[in-house]
């Protein structure tokens, strides 16, 4: 069984929108909604309705940068004191809570941001290669609809593409 | 040898050692030796020539003993295997010597490590100080280490300084002043500071060989005219004021915490006065505030030249209203205070009567109390009498012999400075300008700053044949001379000294290098006076390799009773004895008490001279930092505020507010200052610590030619004074010159620590009344 | 006519504006720059020389030259530290806020008002370099293990400053190019040679894909979560220094929230600035329209006022507070010999905003141009006047003393103005400083929203249908 | 494992200083008391600093640029004429009031937490040390002192304020500082270490009077006293006693009020170690 993907440009989110309605409809077969991609220029929170909940990790990243931070943070900083050489007074205790507090709210934040723009970097499949179906139309106002299926049920997208109105269709490997 | 020894200053703050084989130079100078005592060399010119002769104590007749010249040689034998404590790195170890910054001659330690001088310190032995020194005695430090001292000497080719060997440089002085020479006598004279000790005794006797008598003796910052005072009704020159024992000390002007007499010893006394329980109280009566009248409890600005008219007044109130006896007082005297009554004084001198009354009452409740009067009130036409009433109070609130003590004779009256003030330099400036002298020697006295303009001394000096300066610095006076010898700086040389006032106990106080002399191109003042006379009376001295072994035999010939051991009159040289007063740097040689004769006569004080054309008076108060200009090229003393007006490294003019208004100034305005003399600018700053009859430029900015820091700083309030000089004493009327005073419309911001004033409220200096002391801390 | 224009002009922007025109108008500002931009570049980087050859001599010599003295221990650069500080704050913080409410108008104007942060962030980490006596161990702040066992005092405000601005820069920056990466795909997508490069490098391989959205919208969104906090932190802290010492007029407990406020008026003030600018010279009419020039003036206007309040309650507080030392720095404010500043001071901060209450001034951009730069000004102003006379009058009188700053001080100051110029100059040339797909967004959105209403109007009734019958056509 | 157990150690310590206000268990606690009614106010302390701390003389222009480093500097006040409802006067009616002020040695120093390299530190003499090495020179503990008792080297000066052979006489016990570096009065501790050191050697407790400061040594009024604090010997431990000044309390609260004895600012809760006797005048 060859795996094949075919890539089909329409002017418009609407046409775009249009043909998964259609898939889901007449249910191609071997084609499921899972082997959708659409590629858009700009963001469009609404294809999740079609398309269906699919996952973001992202949070959980961030989640974990925070509490790295909180708590190297605290140790980092108490550590440093506790273990300086001269202990600086002024009538101050040796580990200050209230001005270590400060510190650690910002690595906090900053431990947590890294780790966000980590997980942005890691959950999005960043840092691939260029696949060979991608144009840079999507990037200037059409809309993408790539299909990840079997050779032989090929045939039945690319007609519901044309049927669609497909300003162009590619194919390629995966 | 001197290699190998060289790298110690072992060698030179223990002696000077001379460079050739020690064994011969010892036996020679024994032979030698025999060679002299074999010629009948009279004892008592011998001890003269010690400064030790006329000693209460009595002498038995005895030869010079004869070992002391190869004494000096045996004692430089030092092992260097184990070197001298003040060679080990890193240790520090304290010599004891004596302050030159000014006369008074303080007690000093100097920290000696790696061989370098670090720090001075007052020495704790000394009756006089106490271990306590000024910001000046701090600053001998840079008078030793300053920049631009003299290396080497100098001498006038073609109109130019121009450096000379010492050879050529006493060739020099042979040709003028040496036995060959044909100067006739009476042709010379020093001119100098106050000199004391055997430097002293060595200059007499230079000048007796020169067959002169004319040796000038220049302070700027005296105290003659009380002295002359305590001398004509005390009987003693410089009887013992006891501050600590008053409970009251009204003061006229006398800056006894600053610059009058002994001020260290004096600020001691001031501690206890001040210390509880019976906490004395101070009262100070001037037209200009000094350090003194900035810590009086009362501060009265009596209007110039009238501090004599205000203690008749108040002498007046204690008889008339106090009722306080006055019957030890001659009638001449009660008739002379009889013309100030209250209203009178207070008219004259401008201070309301109510505070003269209550001047009194103190004066009354508080006994003993002590009168003196300073440069303010002695430096005017009347500065005699004014000094005199203030006596006359001393008299009748019966002080004398309370506060005022008579102290103890000094045993070695050659030894004595040879003390003073500016009465000599217009004496020198008339005989220089009568052409009397056709060499004078010059040494630690600045007559060219120090004259006002009205003496031309500049063309005076000019026409003086061979002037020759034993200086350190290359000031005014020394610029103009024809020779220049550059003296080692205090801290390099050996000496003994003399205070005119001394402490509790009459001491010599010993001078010893601290370290090895910075410049090899420097000699002392010893060894140059003492080559001198040899110079120019071969004979007596000769045998004195340096000054040195002279001090020696001279400390060798002080009896020994004075010296402390005993009965052996007849003391050989005793080296631990020596080393013992070059520890504690003094040899306190106990004297017989003296005695008053008092003799009390009516002081005649003139009121102030009114003075349409010139209405204010231009006071050159000396401060503790430049004292009279001699350390204006201390870098630390211009970086130190001056004590009351803060501004640092210039001149300035101290102006009450209200003259200020009158005449609108503000302050940082530059004020013209003009006197008959001439005319100096200075910045103005406004106070209330002045009357405001009177204009404040303290004296010692202004040098010519005073090294990097001095030179054309400031102006010279001195150089513009009026040709006055006090009727009784001739010393020149500092305090007596008029002035007018205008705008020139510019302005300089004045460079001053600290921006406030006042403390804005504040709780810094917190000030309590002495009854709250009493209450807290009197006697309970 | 009338009605029709102010009804154009009153739209945020033209959403019949085609997607392709967008890409070429921003993609163009980016490309072959004009004489005018080298000049102002060769002016800005002059500006910068004069304050490195200050700095130069500086170092050399020590802080002398620059005036300082006893009392007056900082001046100039901290206040400028502050004001820098103060302008970085708006852009992102705004930006962020913006964001997290769905206000689509900051679309069109975040981009450069983001850049603007990070560089003025960029220009305010200088001084307290700069202001270091002993500037070759400034390394010494930071946190890090030496064998000496020694550590920087984590007591001390200046370490949190390393720490807090350390942290917000590296969140603008990732919001910033976080933002970015689908603009930056468009411009791989159209550029060449070394710029393709970039490009690609920076874009980390955007496809546009919904994956990538999808991380993409959650990513964003928590970073302006984070960030909103951070900013206002930050800047806290930068009053701390002051809040923390015991000085007189610095010792106040509203001066985080006073510094926060000032910092966001500034900013507003800048990117009105730079708004005008930039509309100007790359003709961005369309997208930086008046409409929003007029929202951000509101914005202003309304920060402006807070920042009014806080000011006159620290007046009050020290005021009745009756701390003499205090009463006496806030008396010689308004009398004292700095006066003059603080008075034009509070003349700019608190009345010329009002200027921005008409319309008529909202609408004009040359007007509102010499207003922010105004502004910006009595900002410096107040952050000088916050130290000055403080530091001239504190507890002891003795050491009282009014200092005005050298040359070698102010040109340092100066030059930093320049550094500015030059990043952001070559910002707007290197990145798109209009934000293309948000434009596109923001239009694709509004004429959505305008066509659902207009078909409401036409049949209401057969509303519904209306959606299958539009897929029928296509067979 | 030393890095735990400090931070164990430390950590309780923390918490015991919490109600101690204070942290250190302190072997000295050095201070001073100045008597204002002997203080004359002429200036020999200010240069005795000078000759021993190798403190730079400036110069006149960089003087009047407010660049002057007096460690040990006299500050004189004239009496406000308004304050009290005195009568203005057209001359003075008594003397000016003087005072040294010198470092302060706060207990809780304003100075010491804001520094931050921490250079400016406390010493477990109970000193404010100032370690010139670790100095960057932000100036934030002079900004933050309320007595403006810290100076900073503003150029280089051991070229221009000791020219040869002015420079023999600087003390080898402390260092020359550089420009960039802040600095102020010590209380003379290289003498607090050199006698600490002879007293380690004869091995016997530091006694009272074994060093003097700078100041106190030549002060011709001997107005300044300087000890340890914690020695009941000690000449001033005695005169704090006397006078019921105590440190840790923002105010001092004496069994007899009209006791002398206060503390500059000690409402602002630095605890100054020095202690300054009121002045006394005859009124």
């Amino acid at each position: 069984m060859k795996k094949q993907r075919i890539l089909g440009l329409f002017s418009d989110f609407d046409k775009a929108i249009s043909v998964i309605v259609d898939i889901r409809q007449y249910r191609l077969p071997g084609v499921s909604v899972d082997d959708i991609t659409i590629k858009s220029p700009i963001e469009h929170p609404e294809i999740e309705e079609i398309l269906g909940e699919r996952p973001c990790y992202v949070p959980w990243f961030t989640l974990a940068g925070a509490l790295f931070g909180l708590v190297f943070g605290a140790f980092f900083l108490s550590a440093a004191q506790a273990n300086f050489l001269v202990q600086p007074q002024g009538g101050k205790p040796v580990i200050t809570t209230m001005t270590n507090l400060v510190l650690i709210y910002e690595m906090l934040i900053l431990f947590a941001m890294l780790a966000t723009s980590l997980g942005f970097l890691i959950g999005g499949r960043f840092m691939r290669r260029r696949s060979s179906l991608y144009d840079t139309k999507i990037s200037l106002d059409q809309v993408g609809i790539e299909i990840e299926t079997d050779n032989d049920y090929i045939e039945p997208v690319r007609k519901l593409f044309t049927k669609h109105m497909a300003l162009e269709i590619r194919e390629g490997k995966p | 040898m001197k290699q190998t020894m060289g790298h110690s200053i072992a060698w030179n703050v223990i002696s000077r050692i001379p460079s050739e084989d020690l064994k011969d130079r010892a036996s020679g100078a024994h032979n030698e030796w025999r060679e002299m005592s074999k010629k009948k060399f009279d004892r008592r010119e011998f001890l003269k020539a010690m400064g030790v002769s006329g000693v209460a104590v009595t002498v038995a007749g005895c030869d010079m003993p004869s070992f002391i010249a190869s004494q000096e040689g045996v004692e430089e034998v030092v092992s260097y295997l184990s070197p001298e404590e003040f060679v080990i790195p890193g240790v520090g170890v304290w010599y004891a010597s004596v302050c030159m910054q000014c006369p008074a001659g303080c007690g000093v330690r100097g920290r000696i490590r790696e061989g370098r001088l670090l720090k001075l310190e007052g020495n704790p032995e000394s009756s006089l100080n106490a271990g306590k020194l000024c910001q000046m005695g701090q600053a001998g430090l840079q008078n030793h280490y300053d920049p631009d001292r003299v290396t080497t000497p100098l001498a006038r080719k073609g109109g130019k300084l121009a450096e000379v060997t010492w050879e050529q440089a006493l060739t020099m002085i042979e040709e003028k002043t040496g036995a060959g020479s044909s100067i006739p006598k009476n042709r010379f004279a020093w001119f100098t500071g106050t000199v004391s000790g055997h430097q002293g005794v060595l200059m007499k006797s230079h000048l007796e060989a020169m067959g002169s008598t004319a040796h000038f003796v220049h302070e700027t910052i005296n105290n003659q005219v009380w002295r002359t005072v305590s001398k004509d009704m005390l009987g003693l020159e410089t009887p013992r004021l006891r501050f600590d024992k008053a409970k009251l000390v009204l003061s006229f002007g006398a800056d006894f915490l600053g610059t009058w007499m002994s001020p260290i010893h004096f600020s001691g006394q001031y501690a206890r006065f001040r210390s509880t329980p019976d906490r004395g109280m101070l009262i100070q009566a001037e037209p200009s505030m000094t350090l003194t009248g900035a810590n009086a409890d009362m501060w009265l600005a009596v209007r110039p030249e009238t501090e004599g008219a205000m203690a008749l007044g108040i002498a007046n109130i204690l008889i008339k209203k106090e009722k306080v006896d006055a019957s030890a007082l001659p009638e001449s005297v009660l008739d002379a205070i009889d013309g100030y009554d209250v209203t009178t004084t207070s008219r004259i001198t401008g201070i309301a009567g109510d505070r003269l009354i209550r001047i009194v009452r103190h004066l009354k409740d508080l006994s003993p109390s002590l009168i003196v009067a300073g440069a303010s009130a002695c430096g005017h036409v009347n500065g005699y009498q004014s000094a005199a009433a203030a006596m006359l109070l001393n008299f009748l609130l019966g002080n004398i012999g309370k506060t005022i003590e008579p102290g103890e004779n000094f045993s070695f009256p050659q030894l004595r400075p040879a003390e003073g003030g500016t009465r000599d330099l217009a004496r020198f400036a008339k005989a220089a300008g009568e052409q009397q002298f056709d060499a004078v020697f010059f040494y630690g006295a600045n007559p060219l700053f120090a004259a006002p303009a009205h003496m031309n001394m500049a063309e005076k000096l000019d026409a003086i044949p061979f002037k020759a300066a034993f200086s350190q610095f290359m000031d005014e006076t020394t610029a103009r001379a024809d020779l220049v010898l550059p003296v080692a700086s205090p801290m390099e040389d050996w000496g003994t000294h003399v205070p005119a006032y001394q402490g509790d106990r009459n001491a010599i106080v010993f001078q010893q290098p601290l370290m090895e002399p910075l410049y090899p191109g420097v000699r002392g003042l010893g060894d140059l006076l003492l080559g001198l006379v040899k110079m120019r009376n071969p004979g007596p001295l000769d045998d004195f390799e340096d000054y040195y072994a002279y001090l020696q035999n001279a400390f060798a010939a002080i009896p020994g009773a004075l010296k402390g051991e005993g009965g052996d009159e007849d003391a050989p040289f005793d080296k631990n004895l020596w080393n013992r007063v070059l520890q504690n740097g003094h040899l306190e040689v106990p004297g017989a008490k003296r005695s008053f004769d008092t003799k009390v006569f009516a002081p005649d004080v003139a009121g102030h001279r009114e003075n349409a054309d010139y209405p204010y008076y231009l006071a050159p108060t000396p401060r503790a930092g430049f004292y009279d200009g001699r350390h204006a090229n201390l870098s630390w003393l211009q970086e130190a505020p001056d004590q009351i007006t803060k501004i640092v490294w210039n001149s300035w003019a101290e102006i009450n507010p209200s003259t200020a208004a009158k005449l609108g100034v503000e302050q940082g305005d530059i004020v013209k200052i003009t006197a008959a003399g001439g005319s100096i600018e200075a910045t103005a700053y406004l106070h209330k610590g002045v009357h405001p009859d009177v204009v404040v430029v303290p004296m010692g900015q202004g040098h010519e030619e005073y090294g990097r820091y001095a030179t054309g700083i400031g102006v010279n309030p001195l150089k513009i004074l009026d040709p006055l000089s006090d009727g009784k004493t001739g010393e020149m009327a500092l305090y007596g010159t008029r002035v007018k005073l205008a705008r020139t419309g510019r302005s300089k911001k004045l460079v001053k620590a600290g921006d406030a004033e006042t403390q804005h409220g504040r709780k810094i200096v917190a000030t309590i009344t002495a009854d709250h002391l009493r209450r807290t801390e009197g006697e309970s | 006519m009338m009605a029709e224009k102010t009804a154009q002009a009153a739209k945020d922007i033209d959403e019949t504006i085609a997607w392709a025109r967008i890409n070429a108008d921003v993609l163009r500002s980016m490309e072959n720059p004009r004489k005018g931009y080298w000049v102002a570049l060769a002016v800005c980087f002059a500006i910068f020389m004069v304050g490195v050859a200050a700095e130069v001599y500086q170092y050399d010599v020590g802080m002398g030259p620059s005036n300082l003295n006893n009392p007056h221990m900082w001046d100039l650069y901290i206040s400028t530290f502050i004001f820098w500080i103060g302008m970085s704050h708006s852009g992102t913080l705004l930006s962020a806020i913006l964001h997290i409410f769905h206000v689509d108008w900051r679309k069109p104007i975040y981009r450069f008002a983001e850049a603007m942060t990070t560089f003025s962030l960029l220009t305010a980490l200088l001084f307290p370099v700069i202001h270091l006596g002993r500037v070759w161990n400034m390394h010494w702040v930071f946190p890090y293990l030496s064998d000496r066992g020694i550590w920087p005092n984590f007591r001390s405000p200046l370490v949190w400053d390393a720490f807090a601005i350390a942290t917000y820069l590296t969140g603008s920056v990732l919001f910033l190019y976080t933002g970015m990466i689908p603009d930056l795909a468009i411009c791989r997508d159209n550029a060449t040679g070394w710029r393709k490069k970039l490009y690609t490098f920076l874009s980390v391989g955007w496809w546009g894909d919904d994956r990538q959205w999808r991380n993409f919208r959650k990513t964003y969104m928590i970073m302006a979560c984070f960030l909103i906090p951070l900013a206002v932190s930050v800047h806290s802290i930068v009053a701390a220094d002051f809040a923390m010492a015991i000085m007189p007029g610095w010792h106040v407990t509203s001066f985080p929230v006073y510094f926060v406020s000032g910092a966001l008026y500034s900013g507003c003030a800048g990117i009105i600035t730079l708004f005008v600018l930039l509309r100007y010279f790359f003709k961005f009419e369309q997208y930086m329209t008046i409409p929003i020039l007029e929202k951000l003036c509101k914005l202003t206007f309304a920060i402006a006022m807070v920042w009014t309040y806080l000011n006159l309650i620290e007046f009050a507080a020290v005021w009745y507070g009756h701390d003499v030392p205090a009463k006496e720095v806030l008396i010689a404010k308004f009398t004292g010999p700095y006066s003059p500043f603080f008075i034009s001071m509070l003349l700019i901060g608190m009345v010329l905003p009002f200027s921005l209450a008409f319309q008529k001034v909202r609408r004009n951009p040359p007007l509102l141009l010499a207003i922010s730069l105004l502004l910006n000004t009595g900002m410096w102003m107040e952050r000088y006047m916050i130290l000055a006379p403080t530091l001239s009058l504190s507890f002891h009188p003795y050491t009282w003393g009014v200092m005005w700053p050298s040359f070698v001080e102010i040109g340092i100051v100066f030059g930093s103005f320049g550094l500015f110029g030059l990043f952001f100059f070559a910002f707007v040339k290197v990145f798109p400083s209009v934000s293309m797909y948000e434009v596109k967004e923001m239009v694709y959105h509004r004429r959505r929203v305008v066509f659902d209403e207009a078909e409401e109007k036409l049949h209401p009734a057969t509303a519904p249908a209306t959606a299958s019958a539009s897929s029928e056509d296509g067979t | 494992m030393s890095l735990v157990r400090n931070f164990i150690e430390n950590w309780s310590r923390y918490a015991k200083s919490i109600d101690e206000g204070g942290f250190h268990e302190y072997k000295h606690m050095w201070g001073m008391v100045v008597d204002l009614d002997k203080c004359t106010g002429c200036n020999a302390c200010s240069v005795a600093c000078y000759a021993e701390n190798n403190i730079a003389v400036v110069g006149e222009d960089y003087f009047a640029h407010g660049q002057a480093m007096h460690w040990m500097r006299v500050e004189r006040y004239w009496d406000e004429p308004d304050i009290g409802g005195k009568r203005i006067t057209e001359t003075q009616e008594h003397g000016a009031s003087f005072i040294p002020m010198m470092c302060q040695q706060c207990n809780a120093a304003p100075c010491e937490p804001v520094c931050p390299v921490s250079a400016a530190y406390h010493t477990p003499d109970g000193l404010n040390g100032q370690v010139y090495n670790r100095c960057i020179g932000s100036r934030y503990c002079e900004v933050n002192c309320p007595y403006r008792m810290r100076y900073f080297n503003f150029y280089s000066y051991y070229e221009t304020s000791w020219p040869s052979p002015l420079n023999m006489q600087l003390n080898p016990d402390i260092t020359v500082r550089d420009k960039g570096v802040m600095e102020k009065c010590t209380f003379c501790i290289h003498r607090i270490k050199a006698a600490k050191d002879k007293a380690n050697k004869e091995n016997r407790k530091l006694a009272d009077g074994d060093f003097q400061t700078a100041c106190q040594q030549t002060c011709p009024t001997s107005a300044i006293v300087f000890g340890d604090l914690l020695d009941h010997d000690s000449e001033v431990h005695q005169l704090w006693h006397k006078y019921q000044t105590k440190l840790g309390t923002p105010r001092q609260e004496k069994e007899n009020p009209e006791l002398r004895g206060y503390r500059i600012y000690e409402h602002i809760n630095t605890e100054p170690c020095v202690t300054y006797l009121e002045r006394v005048r005859e009124v």
